[in-house]
């Protein structure tokens, strides 16, 4: 129930522990298995490959797909290669690539939308038009195309997916920052002097800061499936490199043969690590929606 | 010797203001001696917020002219320097308690960033500072600490009043100030902004449609209709027994005990 | 409408289709070091090869004349020829469209009867089925689609022998086509079902909450009536919109599934021209690929401006 | 005469999600009150009062999850037991609820004429053709002209005043007993206000149909209410006819809310009294203390008031909830004496 008469105005007026704020969250049981992997997913992704427990290169062809043994509860890959050690080794890998899209997209998105939300005119009016034309491309055939191109790995891909989610994250910020620009509060920074860059950087990024970090969660998880389709395609991370999406497409040929363990591992990874990061991202963003 | 006249806070002469193809604000032309209050009468589409924006420089008048403390102001200010000068000299306090301060600003925080901007001041002397200015609008120091979500709509419109005050500015115009307001907190913030005119001499620009308001607060008041004045004169003489057919229709369409509320048209007049 | 609506939007689309085909020929520039070797993918080529490329891409043009005659050229129906396969393009991927479409088409039916189904059953039952239903479409649609490929061949294929693992079935009848694209499809569909039903839900009870809602309610109205004059007319819209782009983006997706189930439709053909460095594959299928994401957002901006009376009437006066 | 409506000891809890998860909060608490056929009556508060939904509980149009309690009766009929069926009839056709923002309440993805015309045809189940040639008298009665054409529009075209009179207009059409007006004229301008006033209240006479009217304005409502009901922290603490209530009331918080609004007819040579702020904030009714709500904000409370809640209490025409009520007539007499 929102914006109508008298009864909306509840609010509570406790002073807040710190139980309270972590309770105040209001992430759900969901929300929190999604924070726990989250956690989990972001150990792995420093320690992993110090975690693992044999060497993830290490081929022993008289071992190709065979099943878990003492000390190997994966079992082993089509090179007889430790599974349990490449899926550790390879969470480094499969996360980073997300992680610097997220960053570098939401720098470049954040920029461009509050400066637009700001100057409004032609300066908008211009971001607008390129946020438009960007999101004709699809994230995942800007960043085959940029393979095309530039050849195979993992670089041009991040960079074609942070260009092709700007879009995505810069009309929300720019909506965000508009609907803080509109605000009476903004006309009278202005009106009591206050510079507009210390409007710009001390009230209104911070105001959209919450909105940002929403979504870039749920980007984080959308730049996970893309770049590990890129790999799974073959296109993006190189054996023997490990990677969740290039094992998953190795193993393809063991789960036609009875030996799913690699395949169905390094998807079991890829697919908890994006419904965490897509559950907490709606989380908060359902709550910044409710405030 | 002549009676010196006492100084013009604001003068507006002949001010226009066109949007596409609508004039928002027609010929609109007044003063206000400083110390007064002068009330803007007028609903919605009159231009009364049209004028209030045009005076604090955040919109260029089309055509006509706006003196400040005897300075030609008629041009938003164009630089930093400029528009912290406007600053000092004409604040104003919105209707929305709930939009006009920023959510993560505590509200002593939201004071000591304007005073930082308008007073060369010692870090102590910015904290009496905010201590005097709370003490002005009734806040005491709990509630100064506090962020605007753990303050009613009385309490915040306080803090916009104080942070106008914070730059030191002569004038300040109350955009529909206590209009969001419940009945009983309204009474506690006209009361604060007419012992801060006694304290402190400002100068008020009034904008409200609610009469009654208008009457408690202001000295004197123009009625406007579709951007231009149609009406003005001591609020006690124009309020009391209006000229203008609109003036007495406004005034008629209050509600007091014994009203009867009149039927206007038999047309929809849109 | 037609100058202040339609205009306005179809010369957008127009210039982004045509800024699109400015970056899918400029890319070519933006290859490291010299076009030939990147055409001919950096192998030793003899001069009669190199010729021909040279001749091809006009490579002692300007730019500006290259350009002019690549786009005259796709006019034409004239998109080069494959370096992989020595074989004229548009022949080339005419012959691998059928499958292409075939899964979008079957997928696009599982997105518009399941997915806006399971989003309307959600959104007007409000309770424990919903809450579920809602917390598996937002899973769903965040498990990778190769990963639910896999999945499905290993369980549907290879354990319950159901469908054939892969072929697309193109020499069979219609059911043999079917019968090989059932997997595929489902896997296609499968994130975009979830995405779909979630915004479907979504958007009905934004407007379920709307006070006309509630008015309508309180004029007596049976819930059917409320559900169908005001809340589904009104929530249409963006569904509409989430609905067509969806399914615009599938092409895309074909990419994977394509590769995944071994089928020869345009999106393996683009991963496998992408692979070899066939350059010409790559430039026509992702000029083709954006172009019917742009016509379709086109198509969905004029069906949202028909049903919401506000835009109709606003440009009207 | 049975009255129409009848409410007694109502309570309604809403749901709020807290930081100590879902708990519920009492925003009504114990609201009792009838209105007899042809009768008006004002539910005047400030925010968190309860006054709107009071009003919407009436139609039983609460926001999911809400708890209630007590009894609610509509001619003879249990409001809170029926059926999906009954409570449709009883909205459709006894009950008429007008809105506070007609740009909200009107479906603006449809033309004014479907708007009009939904009701008494599809819940009322009447011939079309005969409510549309009622539905265009009734169109010119309040003030529309060109009803034809304004009803081939769409919301967005027309101004709030007008849209708000077609909104009565079309609540009249539904042939209600009752009519349920929640603040109709707050999103309107003041001349607006007096003229949508003035149809509602001319309707409402040439049709003797009864009215509970929900505002913030305590003058507003006695200009046309027979009866009105002050509300504090979710409860009725003050039950006046409205000819007296301004000169006379007799719960503290009445006398301080006419105190506290500055008067528009003063005498020009008088020097403006300061108002008589009250002091703190309104409380909902969860956050009120168990005495009696209004006492931590009262000028007249006693130690006895803090302990128990004041019962209501009748004499003659009006019932007020206040230990005190008796002593204190004539010093809040005095008190609103200025505003007189």
């Amino acid at each position: 129930m929102t914006t109508t008469t008298g009864y909306q105005a509840i609010t509570l007026r406790e002073k807040p522990t710190v139980v309270h704020r972590i309770r105040g969250l209001e992430l759900g049981v969901t929300g929190w298995i999604a924070v726990v992997l989250v956690v989990v997913f972001t150990i792995m992704a420093i320690a992993g490959p110090a975690l693992a427990p044999h060497d993830p290169y290490t081929q022993d062809l008289l071992r190709a797909n065979n099943p878990p043994a003492p000390g190997y509860p994966l079992g082993f890959d089509y090179e007889g290669r430790d599974i349990l050690s490449r899926v550790l080794a390879g969470a480094r890998t499969s996360l980073l690539g997300p992680l610097l899209v997220v960053i570098l997209g939401a720098a470049l998105a954040t920029l461009l939308a509050v400066t637009a939300a700001w100057a409004r005119g032609w300066w908008d009016a211009s971001v607008n038009v390129v946020f438009d034309f960007l999101l004709a491309f699809p994230g995942l055939l800007l960043a085959v195309l940029s393979v095309a191109v530039f050849g195979k790995g993992l670089v041009a891909p991040v960079v074609a997916l942070a260009i092709a989610y700007m879009p995505a994250m810069g009309r929300i910020v720019r909506s965000g920052a508009r609907s803080e620009t509109s605000m009476d509060y903004v006309t009278a920074l202005r009106a009591l002097g206050v510079p507009a860059r210390l409007i710009v950087f001390r009230h209104l990024v911070p105001n959209v800061t919450p909105l940002i970090i929403a979504q870039a969660t749920t980007l984080f998880g959308f730049a996970l499936l893309d770049l590990s389709a890129i790999s799974f395609l073959g296109l993006g991370v190189q054996e023997p490199q490990p990677d969740w999406g290039l094992m998953v497409n190795t193993g393809a040929a063991g789960v036609l043969l009875g030996h799913p363990a690699e395949s169905l591992s390094a998807g079991t990874c890829l697919a908890l690590a994006a419904c965490a990061f897509t559950v907490l991202g709606l989380r908060l963003s359902r709550r910044i929606e409710g405030r | 010797m002549p009676e010196q006249t006492p100084p013009s806070a604001v003068v507006v002469d002949g001010l226009e203001r066109v949007f596409g193809d609508t004039r928002a604000v027609a010929d609109v032309s007044f003063s206000v001696v400083r110390g007064a209050a002068l009330g803007i009468v007028g609903e919605s589409g009159s231009g009364k917020t049209t004028v209030a924006r045009m005076l604090m420089g955040l919109l260029r008048p089309t055509s006509g002219s706006i003196q400040l403390a005897g300075v030609d102001r008629s041009a938003p200010p164009r630089t930093e320097g400029e528009r912290r000068e406007r600053a000092r000299e004409i604040q104003m306090v919105f209707q929305d308690p709930y939009g006009s301060l920023d959510r993560r600003q505590t509200a002593s925080a939201a004071l000591t960033e304007v005073l930082r901007l308008h007073a060369n001041l010692s870090r102590q002397q910015r904290d009496e500072r905010v201590r005097e200015l709370g003490d002005l609008v009734g806040l005491d120091k709990r509630r100064l600490d506090s962020l605007p979500r753990a303050l009613s709509g009385g309490e915040r419109q306080r803090v916009a009043i104080a942070r106008a005050l914070a730059t030191g500015a002569p004038t300040i115009i109350l955009d529909e100030a206590v209009a969001a307001l419940d009945v009983s907190i309204q009474a506690q913030v006209l009361n604060v902004l007419r012992q801060i005119r006694e304290a402190t001499g400002v100068t008020y620009l009034l904008i409200s449609h609610d009469l009654a308001v208008v009457r408690y607060l202001v000295d004197d008041v123009v009625v406007m209709k579709a951007g231009a004045i149609v009406e003005r004169g001591t609020a006690a003489q124009v309020l009391a027994s209006p000229e203008h057919a609109y003036t007495q229709q406004l005034r008629d369409s209050v509600p007091r005990p014994n009203w009867r509320p009149a039927r206007r048209t038999r047309e929809g007049a849109a | 409408m037609f100058r202040d609506f339609l205009l306005p939007k179809v010369g957008m689309a127009a210039i982004t289709i045509f800024a699109t085909s400015a970056v899918v020929f400029g890319a070519l520039y933006l290859a490291p070091g010299d076009p030939v070797t990147f055409l001919t993918k950096g192998r030793p080529a003899d001069p009669a090869t190199i010729a021909a490329i040279t001749q091809q891409y006009h490579l002692n043009d300007p730019l500006i004349t290259r350009y002019q005659l690549w786009v005259s050229g796709v006019l034409h129906g004239d998109l080069g020829q494959s370096i992989m396969f020595r074989q004229d393009v548009t022949t080339l991927v005419g012959s691998r469209m059928p499958t292409t479409l075939w899964l979008v088409a079957m997928a696009s039916v599982l997105i518009v009867t399941v997915g806006i189904g399971v989003g309307l059953f959600s959104a007007l039952r409000p309770g424990k089925l919903d809450d579920s239903l809602m917390l598996g479409a937002t899973l769903a649609a965040a498990v990778p689609i190769f990963v639910i490929a896999i999945a499905l061949v290993s369980f549907f294929s290879i354990r319950l022998g159901w469908f054939p693992t892969f072929g697309s079935g193109e020499s069979g009848g219609f059911l043999d086509r079917l019968k090989h694209l059932t997997l595929p499809a489902v896997a296609l569909a499968f994130a975009a079902v979830a995405f779909v039903a979630r915004i479907t839900r979504a958007s009905l009870r934004e407007e379920m909450d709307k006070e006309h809602v509630r008015a309508a309610r309180s004029r007596g109205l049976a819930s059917s009536d409320v559900v169908r004059r005001h809340v589904v007319r009104n929530g249409f819209a963006p569904i509409v919109t989430v609905t067509g782009l969806t399914i615009a983006g599938l092409f895309v997706g074909t990419a994977i599934i394509e590769k995944a189930f071994a089928l020869n439709g345009i999106g393996g053909l683009l991963i496998d021209a992408v692979s070899a460095g066939d350059f010409p594959v790559v430039q026509a299928i992702a000029l083709l690929m954006v172009i019917v994401f742009i016509l379709t957002n086109l198509g969905t901006d004029l069906l949202q401006h028909y049903l919401d009376p506000r835009q109709r009437r606003a440009v009207k006066e | 005469m049975a009255p129409l409506l009848s409410v007694e000891g109502l309570v309604v809890d809403l749901p709020v999600r807290g930081p100590t998860g879902r708990t519920h909060h009492r925003i009504i608490d114990g609201v009792s009150f009838d209105v007899a056929p042809g009768e008006a009556v004002g539910l005047v508060g400030e925010s968190g009062s309860g006054k709107s939904l009071t009003l919407r509980s009436v139609v039983r149009l609460l926001p999911e999850g809400a708890e209630v309690r007590g009894s609610l009766r509509f001619a003879d009929a249990d409001v809170l037991t029926m059926n999906r069926k009954q409570l449709n009839a009883l909205r459709s056709s006894g009950v008429a609820t007008i809105f506070q923002d007609p740009r909200a309440a009107v479906n603006p993805m449809r033309t004014v004429g479907d708007f009009v015309l939904e009701g008494p045809v599809r819940a009322g189940g009447r011939n079309r053709d005969e409510v549309l040639r009622e539905a265009l008298g009734l169109l010119t009665d309040v003030g529309i002209d060109r009803p034809e054409q304004r009803l081939r529009q769409y919301p967005h075209e027309l101004s709030g005043g007008m849209l708000q009179r077609i909104v009565i207009a079309a609540a009249i059409l539904s042939r209600p007993q009752l009519l349920l007006a929640d603040e109709p004229t707050t999103a309107l301008d003041v001349t607006t206000q007096s003229d949508v006033i003035a149809i509602l209240d001319e309707q409402r006479h040439e049709r003797g149909l009864a009215m509970v009217f929900v505002t913030h304005d305590l003058d507003l409502a006695a200009a046309i209410c027979d009866r009105t009901c002050v509300m504090y922290a979710g409860r009725i603490v003050e039950d006046q006819l409205s000819s007296t209530l301004h000169d006379a009331p007799q719960h503290p918080y009445t006398a301080a809310l006419v105190a506290a609004r500055p008067v528009l007819d003063i005498d020009a040579g008088c020097e403006l009294p300061v108002l008589r702020a009250i002091r703190g904030r309104p409380a909902s009714a969860y956050e009120a203390p168990s005495g009696c709500p209004f006492e931590p904000r009262c000028n007249h409370a006693e130690p006895a008031c803090s302990a128990t809640r004041p019962p209501e209490v009748n004499s003659g025409c009006s019932r007020v909830a206040c230990f005190r009520a008796s002593e204190l007539r004539g010093i809040l007499a005095l008190e609103v004496e200025t505003h007189a």
